[in-house]
């Protein structure tokens, strides 16, 4: 067991990055102001100096390219790790990871290998409005071929970070940007979090929430919140959105017969409404309630606080969704 | 009533340029000066819902471009549009409402800096996306030939657009239908910390004219009159169904990418010999020794200025926040 | 009541497009081999002849472009009908869809307008592989400000279509290859289906099968098979799969108190999830079984008809949910 | 063992090219034309998986580029891709499998004919997306410069490619980076029913090169050894590190877009006009006016390479169909 020590999860990424371009020389980073400027959230700070231009990429404002670009080097090889400033701007490179990232294994039957990284930050909070807000996950997962990882503590957005970059697959990584500035002990040196293993992140009996990236923090206040008055909750985060570890959430659903998913993605066709499909599928009959969902309001994101503060998800939804799950 | 600028063309399109349409682009120039001088102030108070993208440094590009403009005429702009914004004569007060996020923004607060728009003065939108705008002003150009309006459209974008796949499909689409756009790359060297030098081959946004069978031309974007000539000349040729055309207008921002990202990593050299070449200053300079205006009419212009640019502050402070309750409507009609 | 006709599902889209281009001078189409062809699946067969250039653009192969166009004609106060030739190809446009043409409405507080028709042709059956058979809708249906529609008659072919053109919002119109082919009655002249309504297919008691598109008739064959074993089947047709016409659905799973979903997208976040977590929440305590979900399987679509039809959703596999949705 | 061709680069680079080689360009060309006639017939019998887009009539494109290629070398390849797989020496029997969905195709039914690949072979795959096979091409140059590999990589598009945002982006990725690529267009005039000169601004595709800083050419698709020596030339100029070059090379397709869309609205008269131009017989001509190879000769070859076809056929023919199991396997390693 290696010892840990306390980082923001804005330095875990970039450690996790440090440790595998070390560990593997074809491992290499690509994306607009990921050299100089270190990345516009300073995830890929330092690896400029110290890998040089040709493992940090400064590219042109060509997200098809970039994207198409990782594929490609992925195809020899290569183990590209590409940014997206937001990830907004991944809608320019779809063709390029659904089309090809995602199918080119199975399409020529396994010839093909895809070991590509495509990092994003997303969802609002610092009021940048409908075009640099949106947490797209759902739409990754339904994408076979793709495997969708979201961290929520710096330590998990190293070892996931790590096992990404090892995995033969395409994986979709979702940072949240207000999770970046957050510390939290993170293991020094080999840290691996396997893709694919939900984790229970507050043992309970009463109530089962599942909550992804962010909303585990508003989940775990929630449950606090609840605790004071007697009520305990679970709370379990997937960590990999796709695959999903239905196991460990069936396991607790059965035990508390009463769930509330939370998601920062939109509510419609969202992610929230997989995780109730699924859930729904193994433990119908243990269930004494409808699940809960607590999603980001059906509509763009606003800028002004006042307005982006309605449709975000609050704490206090995650609570309101808890007590009306537990009352029914 | 509203805070606002115009910039008009000569009185005819025929030279020479009248001292009084002079001394209002020089207004118009600085007037989108202070006003963005303000926002620094407003974003250490924290004041500014979201981020802003200065336009300080390259008014002379707005000015010129927009003085081209008949008042049917449309535009699309970018992420750092308030120059066009004023010097299409939209309302500081509303402008700037929206910046703050407040409920007499153009959006309502909904948009923000990066999607003031204004259709009802022929302004399409800001545009969050680099490069998103493009293909948009081309649509715009088919729509209005559609519905037999000969009004022209100016699209503006930064260099660092033109590596987008957007770019290359909106020029062609507009050269093959010979579509009266003008397109206006706004070419400040930087895209946010991407050299111009470095990130596109060829180093010559004017030069991909060619590529599309269309008339590029690079101009000095510090020079207002120089902007403005291209544009009318380009204006006139698209008028006249001769199709696009791309002008490139070189300039520089002086402050940083955004309020939001300031980290600068631009040669400090470099930007003292663009500061050097300060588009108002220049102007400034110019209609003194023309004897165009006095020192003290400058003066005046200026102050002018300033206390509309802090007119339109007092508007945008006292405007409310937005009711919460507007969030959740207004997605569809 | 106007007299009806028998045509094809690809005529009458045909007819929709010929009269409202008639109706309004400002419709007009766009897409790649529109005009001279006809369209690859020839729904815009003669426009070309009879609207002339101006109304019928034959377009490069710019989908980026095509889309951002059709936007910004719309701002103008045109109605562009855009023409994808597989839903696979939208992947290219997806930032003009969805930050551009759904966001603008609001991002504007509704100074911007986008009347804007986007055709597209989904799922596989004729062999085209992986790049060539999506279905996406699940996609569209997660971005507030677009409606999606999806008719599985040539009747409402036509009358959807004649309404998605005349609506403000940008609308996705989703047409099932295997469907042009196949001929109804349909209204002649003014016929319109308005959007946001869903329709019963066919009556029954025992169980409601939620289908869309294509799969709307293997749910009617399946119900026919089950008649014959005594179970009363209940067929509902969303039509438009946003806005979700919510209450027909519950209103007959409240009667049934057991469902299946049948949509030809993949199942993980896909439209099927969605509609599970609808009716779980408004029907939770009317429910006697666990909702089943028939969906095309998580896997890119082969090209070899023998592996084809392992993936794509067949009657058989409808039948064998009902009967697990009947047995539980 | 399979039934595979290959077409060598002359002994050493140098001229003139032998008799042998040439005769082994013909050859080749003859297989392509003949494997492909096979698959009309096929398609008749109701045998094809999905669809098929033809290489005949552009024989000459395939087989001159893949002759400049060196045995690590790679290429990306097209919806229309037969030709390239053929001339890279993929092995007819798996490649005809793969196109009747069969379980010994490359892909082992999956990928049909729009996705054949052979990454042992350096052929990267097939793309059913037009354009899309162009920023992979570039990304596997940068792999290969990461890896110290000094391979280079041919990557094919047609022209109605060359109107998509990804040819942009990749070509100014290409040049700035200096990377290795043999950008080869295949200009056959039209894309399904969308003629190159009122689709594409300009009206050519290697003048677009120059916008990229890029050296572009133009030559004659039909003629072998002009592809050829032009390939050779920016394979030459890629291996130096001198960066990539764009090959247009104009040609025609014979037969309809597709078996799938097959409806004709190309003017006869432009069809005759090309057959005439027809690669093959026009080699054919050379290589006897040359007294290179005897009409006897030559028949031989044409009957050697129908033979091969029909024994590709008679391999697919007798393969079986896929294990339906494998259809939901092999998503993820
Ligand atoms: C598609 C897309 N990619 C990246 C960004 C992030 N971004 C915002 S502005 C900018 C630089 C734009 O440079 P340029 O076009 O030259 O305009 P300038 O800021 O210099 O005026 C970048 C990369 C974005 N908004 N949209
Ligand atoms: C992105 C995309 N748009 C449209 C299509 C449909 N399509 C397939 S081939 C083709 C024409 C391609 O023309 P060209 O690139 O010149 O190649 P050619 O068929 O002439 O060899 C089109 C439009 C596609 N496959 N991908
Ligand atoms: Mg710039
Ligand atoms: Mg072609």
């Amino acid at each position: 067991m290696n010892s840990t020590k306390a980082i923001s999860y804005v330095e875990a990424l970039n450690q996790a990055l440090r440790e595998e371009m070390h560990r593997n020389h074809l491992v290499f980073i690509m994306g607009e102001d990921v050299g100089e400027l270190g990345g516009l959230f300073k995830v890929t700070q330092g690896l400029l100096q110290e890998f040089g231009s040709d493992r940090v990429i400064d590219t042109p404002i060509s997200e098809a390219a970039i994207a198409g670009a990782g594929v490609g080097a992925a195809l020899v090889g290569a183990r590209p790790v590409i940014e997206f400033q937001f990830m907004d701007f991944m809608t320019i490179a779809m063709d390029q990871i659904v089309n090809h990232a995602a199918k080119l294994r199975y399409m020529t039957a396994g010839m093909a290998s895809v070991p590509l990284v495509v990092r994003a930050p997303i969802c609002a909070g610092i009021g940048l409005g409908a075009q640099h807000s949106q947490s797209l996950e759902a739409w990754f997962v339904h994408v076979p071929g793709l495997k969708v990882v979201m961290p929520s503590t710096p330590a998990d957005a190293k070892g996931l970070l790590k096992s990404a970059i090892r995995d033969n697959n395409p994986v979709l990584f979702l940072e949240h940007r207000l999770l970046y500035a957050q510390t939290g002990p993170v293991p020094e040196g080999e840290h691996l979090v396997p893709l694919g293993r939900a984790v229970v992140r507050r043992a309970g009996s009463d109530l089962t929430v599942i909550a992804t990236g962010r909303t585990v923090h508003l989940a775990l206040a929630a449950a606090r919140l609840l605790a004071a008055e007697g009520t305990e909750v679970e709370v379990i985060e997937p960590r990999t959105l796709k695959p999903l570890d239905t196991a460990l959430l069936s396991k607790s659903v059965k035990k508390t017969n009463r769930a509330v998913v939370v998601n920062d993605g939109c509510r419609s066709c969202g992610y929230a409404s997989e995780v109730v499909a699924s859930v729904m599928e193994e433990c119908f009959f243990h269930l004494d309630a409808p699940i809960q969902m607590v999603c980001t309001k059906d509509v763009p994101m606003p800028v002004s606080s006042t307005l982006q503060k309605e449709v975000m998800v609050s704490e206090e939804d995650v609570v309101r969704a808890c007590r009306t799950a537990l009352a029914a | 009533m509203g805070i606002s600028r115009t910039c008009q063309p000569p009185a005819s399109g025929s030279e020479p340029i009248s001292a009084e349409t002079r001394l209002e682009w020089y207004t118009c120039m600085c007037t989108i000066r202070a006003f963005d001088r303000e926002i620094i102030t407003l974003n250490r108070a924290g004041l500014v819902a979201g981020t802003a993208h200065l336009y300080i440094g390259m008014e002379a590009i707005a000015v010129g471009a927009c003085a081209a403009m008949g008042k049917s005429d449309l535009l699309t702009s970018t992420h750092r549009g308030h120059g066009h914004c004023i010097a299409r004569g939209l309302d500081m007060g509303r402008m700037m409402a929206e910046i703050l996020g407040r409920a007499d923004g153009y959006c309502q607060g909904k948009g923000g800096s990066m999607h003031i728009t204004a259709v009802s003065q022929g302004m399409l939108g800001a545009d969050g996306i680099v490069g998103g705008g493009i293909p948009i002003a081309v649509g715009a150009a088919l729509g209005l030939r559609l519905k037999r309006d000969d009004s022209v459209i100016f699209c503006f974008f930064g260099e660092g657009a033109v590596n987008q796949g957007s770019f290359h499909e909106a020029l062609n689409f507009a050269s093959i239908h010979r579509l009266p756009v003008i397109f206006v790359c706004e070419n400040n060297q930087w895209a946010l910390s991407a050299a111009f030098a470095k990130t596109t081959a060829g180093q010559s946004v004017s030069g991909r004219a060619t590529a599309y069978a269309m008339v590029g031309e690079t101009v000095d974007g510090n020079d207002v009159e120089a902007v403005f000539l291209a544009a009318s000349e380009a204006a006139q040729r698209a008028r006249s169904g001769s199709g696009p055309t791309l002008i490139e207008c070189l300039s520089y921002r002086h402050e940083g990418h955004s309020i939001f990202t300031r980290q600068e990593i631009r040669p400090s050299e470099e930007i003292e010999h663009w500061k050097r070449q300060d588009p108002i200053e220049r102007y400034r300079r110019l209609l003194i020794a023309g004897q165009i205006a006095t020192v003290e009419r400058l003066k005046e212009i200026e102050s002018e200025v300033r206390s509309d640019a802090e007119r339109a502050v007092m508007f945008a402070k006292n405007s409310p926040e937005p009711d919460p309750a507007t969030a959740l409507s207004g997605v569809y009609e």
